[in-house]
């Protein structure tokens, strides 16, 4: 099992994703820098946090024209799982391949702290280990994650079940005071229509250790796994 | 040609001028003349603190690099190096708050960087004016953005830091910034020039008119004049220097470099003539080829500008290609500007014309040294008598403690370091305020935790003890995480030199400091001064900010602050002491701010930090917080705050000589003894904690137990506090908070 | 006190403003040079230079025109603009 | 060649372009209605709304001002602008 995590100028999760996906999780992964298109014969490809372009213009504006996202978007069109995390989510939202967009935080701040989400829908490949209602405990780290569509695109998301995970209360429970940064629908991640793209604000890779504090985002990059090859899958 | 006006502008004194023209056998021109004031300013030259500075104890068997250049260097065993140091960007960030902060933050990165370390953590020291006053907000959401905008992009997690505000930072904040990193130890970079023909190169950001005379800005006062000083101000672009930093460090591996150094203050002139003095070298450049932003920059400019994010680099001949090669990967364009001379000369060229030609060594090290005289304030014996007796009205404790927690320099800083990214990385172990700033070092078992503290109302009341109490706390706050303090670095931030009683301050806090450093074994491996913290004639309290450095070398011995179990013993090591003097509780529920602050003793304080380690490594213990500003009824609540609700019920005696009777309650809750650190450990492990405290001749009690949702504490078995944790927690938790809300940011 | 409140209320107008306000010419803008960049490496050669600014539109209730001009320079100076660093411009319609 | 080139030359413009993106009128602007509370706290009562936008200035080196004009609006809509949650305006001097 192989990832491919690009690489942006400006990445600067990468090293953590590949840390979690390596050494923690045993996996093998390979940066891919931006410039090339050609993306290592992966099995799953990631976009990780960070800056890229310096968040300049908007958060993933830029990156989203680099040579390895036509690449990348061939890649998800045959079905292939891609994930893209923080910085990585707003590429896919600029690149089309997840719908939506993202304004600054509702409260104009950078927030970095734990947040509680809740997993929506199981049926993607990012999901499939756990348990619809369950509640992870996941960092966030970002300016500008208040995820908006419009209300034609967010009823089209909500009937294909495309929200994949929501910012709640720690027991689970929808709450106005806990949607950390003002999401519509307090949304944290999405899949797209064929559900093998999954986009999320919350950093999984971050969550990967009981020694950094929380061992909660290891479900979402090991379900990729499993569905491609059947390892750890659920009794 | 040079006249008296044209000195005056330049901030070089009559005499200054004339050893110029000794040096150079001639008048200087205009460039020259420009080239010597940056260099020999405060800033750059240190010409008043040298003296003083030399005092300080720099060696230890793990030293790998001291003072002098870019960072301090320290072996941390498994073939790696901690490379740190602290910044101070103080007057750029009153001018300009969030370019300041910034701009301060990618400055020290880059000083890790240059030495071939891949920085990983930053702490941030802050001091600002009452922040009941809107400018004061204005400059603190500044700052803090600032901070959090570039090291939040760049991708350096911000691990924690410190801050505290008092009048005297009004008008003139401070922001320091501590940055670590680590390298292979055999492996570091030097910022020296060496081989005759060797080329020296420059990458990154393109040359403009910013912050020319940045560096004698930094050695001068503020007054009504600041406006005129306004257009030099800098922008940072942490985006160019996350490319420059990663370029660097892909560059570094290849073994092409011969010394490497970033234009920070003085720009372009400091890196070329330091880098030539250090190697023994000359240095040859055209401005010409200097890449530029601006048209029609001239030399003068060229060579004085502050632009951001530049780098100078001299590269092994022949392996040019190679360099150039991995640049263009990260789409910077590094340009050859001159080369490595024999002669010992900064030579600057325009085209043909040669502009400068000074010796490198004039410049960088032979620039003038003073010992400025010293003079003891006359208020100094009158500020420290303080007669507890005058203490009338003394609100309930219960109120008293509320006040305490619900004021900024005591309450969470919360609303600060959840806008800093800090845990990109993924090392960061304890998170950001619950202590000292905990990063493990990926690929061994070893840990780094590492602390800034300065108290500058002690240091204002008695800055020799002062000093030596900011090493103290901050070495305990890093022992109080499990680790075993090996080093330091100081940044020392302090009002005009020129006046004798500044220059008084300034020597006592270096002897303070020099004093403690021996005491608990902690060489001092670089650092920063910052003078001329003054507007209209007041200056800042003498503020000297410590940054201790500790190792754990097994990260499970990694200890919290805050209480994690139910039931557990509350133990405190260490004695009381009589006296309020200089403390938060004077000055917060009484508006005093007087008397001697705690005294030390440096050996006591050297066997507590040592006990606290073994405790640690022995898994003795739950949890350790030094107890410091609030005493002991605040760091009580600090243990039971963000631990889920876990309370205690505490009852301790008063310190029996503290005259009044009914003073000694508020001793006993709210004084500040030095050396004290309160520390849980499960009912099975409290007597062997006792039993090692008393081999380590410190005092160690057991003063209740954790448990319930109520923080209890009694005074001589009669209850003298008696709170809903959720409640104090709440007003605690938005004692900063609360100033900021429905700001437009 | 009716009458007052009603001709008063009468006499307001709705004012659109709007503020623009740029980095000195001087200073740096690295977001602007970084536009400028990725346009040219996208195959916009002809692009020279970019500047990035903020624009602010405001929706007043005023008494007239030349007060909500007044009131908006005091904002943009104030507020919306860092006159350390930024210069703006106001229009009002 | 060097006449070719030359006469290349001449044919180019100096062009100015502006343009301004602003979230779409729809979407809740967070740092607007921030800024408008803000105002109305100091007492600038008369502020019935504010909406926080992008504005840049490009040079361009055109052959012709329509030629900027239809070169500026594909970047304004490919990627100074999000359509998705935005909305710009072009002007070409
Ligand atoms: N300016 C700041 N930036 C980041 N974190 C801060 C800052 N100020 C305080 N903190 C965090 O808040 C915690 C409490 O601060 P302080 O009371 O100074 O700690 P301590 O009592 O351990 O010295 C610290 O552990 C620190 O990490
Ligand atoms: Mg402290």
């Amino acid at each position: 099992m192989k990832f491919a995590i690009v690489v942006f100028p400006g990445s600067n999760c990468d090293h953590d994703a590949h840390y979690a996906l390596t050494e923690v999780l045993g996996y093998e992964a390979d940066f891919v820098w931006h410039k090339e298109t050609d993306l290592h014969g992966a099995d799953a490809v990631v976009l990780p946090g960070g800056f890229s372009y310096g968040d300049y213009l908007r958060s993933g504006a830029i990156a989203r024209f680099s040579p390895v996202m036509a690449s990348v978007a061939d890649f998800a069109a045959a079905g292939q799982p891609v994930l893209g995390v923080c910085n990585g989510f707003q590429v896919l939202l600029e690149a089309g391949l997840l719908p939506g967009g993202m304004r600054r935080n509702r409260d104009l701040k950078f927030i970095c702290q734990y947040v509680h989400l809740r997993v929506e829908q199981t049926d993607t490949l990012f999901t499939r280990n756990a348990r619809v209602g369950q509640v992870l405990r996941i960092p966030i780290a970002h300016g500008e994650g208040n995820y908006y569509a419009p209300p034609d695109a967010m009823a089209r998301l909500e009937a294909n079940r495309q929200v994949i995970f929501r910012y709640t209360a720690p027991d689970g429970a929808l709450d106005d005071a806990w949607n950390i940064n003002g999401s519509t629908a307090a949304i944290a991640g999405i899949c797209n229509e064929a559900r093998n793209v999954v986009g999320l604000m919350p950093h999984p890779e971050r969550a990967c250790e009981r020694v950094v504090g929380s061992t909660d985002g290891r479900v979402i990059l090991e379900s990729v796994v499993t569905a491609l090859t059947g390892e750890g899958a659920l009794a | 040609m040079i006249d008296e006006s044209t000195l005056v502008a330049h901030g070089l004194t009559q005499d200054e001028y004339q050893r110029v023209l000794d040096i150079l056998g001639r008048e200087p021109n205009l460039t020259e003349l420009g080239i010597f004031a940056v260099m020999w300013s405060e800033h750059c030259s240190y010409k008043s603190s040298r003296v003083h500075l030399r005092r300080l104890p720099t060696e230890s068997p793990r030293v790998l690099q001291g003072p002098g250049e870019n960072a301090g260097a320290l072996d941390i065993g498994d073939g790696l190096a901690a490379v740190f140091k602290i910044e101070s960007h103080n007057h750029p960030s009153f001018i300009e708050p969030y370019q300041g902060a910034a701009t301060g933050v990618g400055g020290i990165i880059r000083d890790i960087f240059t030495m071939g370390a891949r920085p990983i953590a930053l702490l941030d020291s802050l001091r600002f004016g009452p922040l009941t006053d809107s400018k004061t907000q204005h400059i603190v959401e500044g700052v803090v953005a600032g901070i959090a905008g570039y090291g939040n992009s760049i991708g350096i997690p911000t691990v924690g830091g410190e801050v505290a505000f008092d009048e005297s930072y009004a008008g003139n904040p401070l922001v320091n910034v501590f940055c670590l990193g680590v390298a292979n130890a055999d492996a570091l970079i030097l910022g020296r020039a060496e081989g005759v023909g060797n080329p020296v190169y420059y990458v990154g950001a393109k040359t403009g008119r910013d912050g020319i005379h940045g560096a004698t800005m930094a050695s001068a006062e503020f007054d009504d004049t600041i406006d005129e000083k306004r257009p030099n101000v800098q922008v940072g672009d942490p985006f160019m220097e996350k490319l420059l930093l990663e370029a660097c460090l892909e560059v570094m591996e290849t073994d092409a470099l011969v010394g490497i150094q970033d234009m920070g203050a003085a720009g372009l002139t400091c890196a070329t003539c330091e880098m030539g003095s250090r190697g023994g070298s000359g240095i040859e450049i055209d401005v010409a080829l200097v890449p530029q932003r601006e048209t029609g920059m001239t030399p003068y400019e060229i060579m004085l500008s502050e632009s951001q994010e530049r780098m100078l680099f001299i590269v092994k001949q022949g392996r040019e290609a190679e360099v150039e090669r991995i640049f263009e990967k990260w789409d910077l364009h590094a340009v050859s500007i001159g080369q490595v001379t024999a002669d010992g000369l900064l030579r600057v060229r325009d085209r043909d014309a040669v502009v400068v030609e000074i010796p490198n060594k004039a410049l960088a090290d032979e620039g003038p040294v003073y010992n400025r005289p010293t003079r003891r304030p006359d208020d100094f014996e009158e500020r420290q008598r303080f007669d507890l007796a005058t203490l009338t009205e003394k609100p309930p404790a219960a109120d008293a403690l509320l006040t305490l927690l619900a004021s900024p320099q005591i309450a969470s800083k919360r609303w600060i370091y959840r806008q800093y990214d800090h845990m990109v990385r993924t090392n960061s172990i304890a998170l950001a305020g619950v202590g000292a700033g905990v990063v493990r070092v990926k690929g061994t078992n070893r840990v780094l935790a590492f602390a800034v503290d300065g108290n500058g109302r002690y240091c204002s009341l008695d800055p020799r003890g002062g000093a030596m109490l900011a090493v103290a706390e901050s070495a305990r706050n890093v022992a109080c995480s499990g680790a075993t303090p090996i080093g330091a670095t100081n940044c020392l931030n302090f009002g005009n030199p020129e006046r004798p009683e500044i220059m008084w301050q300034f020597a006592e806090v270096v002897d303070g400091i020099a004093e403690a450093c021996r005491a608990l074994n902690i060489p001092i491996t670089g650092g920063n001064v910052s003078f001329y913290n003054e507007t209209d004639g007041i200056a800042i309290q003498p503020t000297p900010v410590i940054g201790v450095v500790g190792l754990i070398e097994d990260v499970s011995n990694v200890l919290g602050r805050v209480f994690s179990q139910q039931g557990a013993s509350i133990i405190l090591l260490g004695d009381a002491m009589p006296g309020l003097g200089g403390s938060e509780y004077l000055k917060l529920v009484h508006g005093v701010v007087r008397g001697t602050p705690p005294a030390i003793r440096l050996e006591r304080e050297h066997a507590l930090q040592r006990c606290l380690v073994s405790l640690a490594q022995a898994k003795l213990v739950q949890s350790a917080h030094d107890c410091a500003e609030g005493g002991l009824a605040v760091t009580l609540s600090e243990c039971c705050f963000e631990s889920g609700g876990i309370g205690a019920e505490v009852s301790v005696a008063s310190v029996s000589d503290t005259v009044p009777h009914d003073v000694r309650l508020t001793v006993a809750l709210f004084g500040e003894s030095a050396s004290r650190v309160i520390v849980s450990a499960s009912p099975a492990n409290t007597h062997d904690v006792l039993a090692r405290a008393c081999d380590a001749g410190i005092a160690a009690a057991v003063i209740g137990q954790t448990g319930g949702d109520r923080l209890r504490l009694s005074v001589d078995d009669a209850p003298v506090i008696d709170a809903a944790l959720s409640e104090i927690e709440r007003i605690w938790a938005s004692g900063v908070a609360k100033y900021f809300e429905g700001r437009a940011a | 006190m009716w009458t007052i409140f009603f001709i008063a209320s009468l006499e307001r107008y709705d004012v659109k403003a709007k503020v623009y306000v740029t980095l000195k010419p001087s200073i740096l803008d690295p977001q602007g040079k970084t536009i400028a960049q990725a346009l040219q490496t996208m195959g916009y050669q002809t692009v020279q230079d970019v500047r990035q600014g903020k624009y602010f539109e405001l929706d007043l209730d005023s008494g007239s025109a030349d007060e909500a001009r007044q009131m908006v320079a005091e904002v943009a100076d104030r507020v919306l603009a860092n006159p350390v660093i930024e210069s703006y411009r106001v229009e009002v319609e």
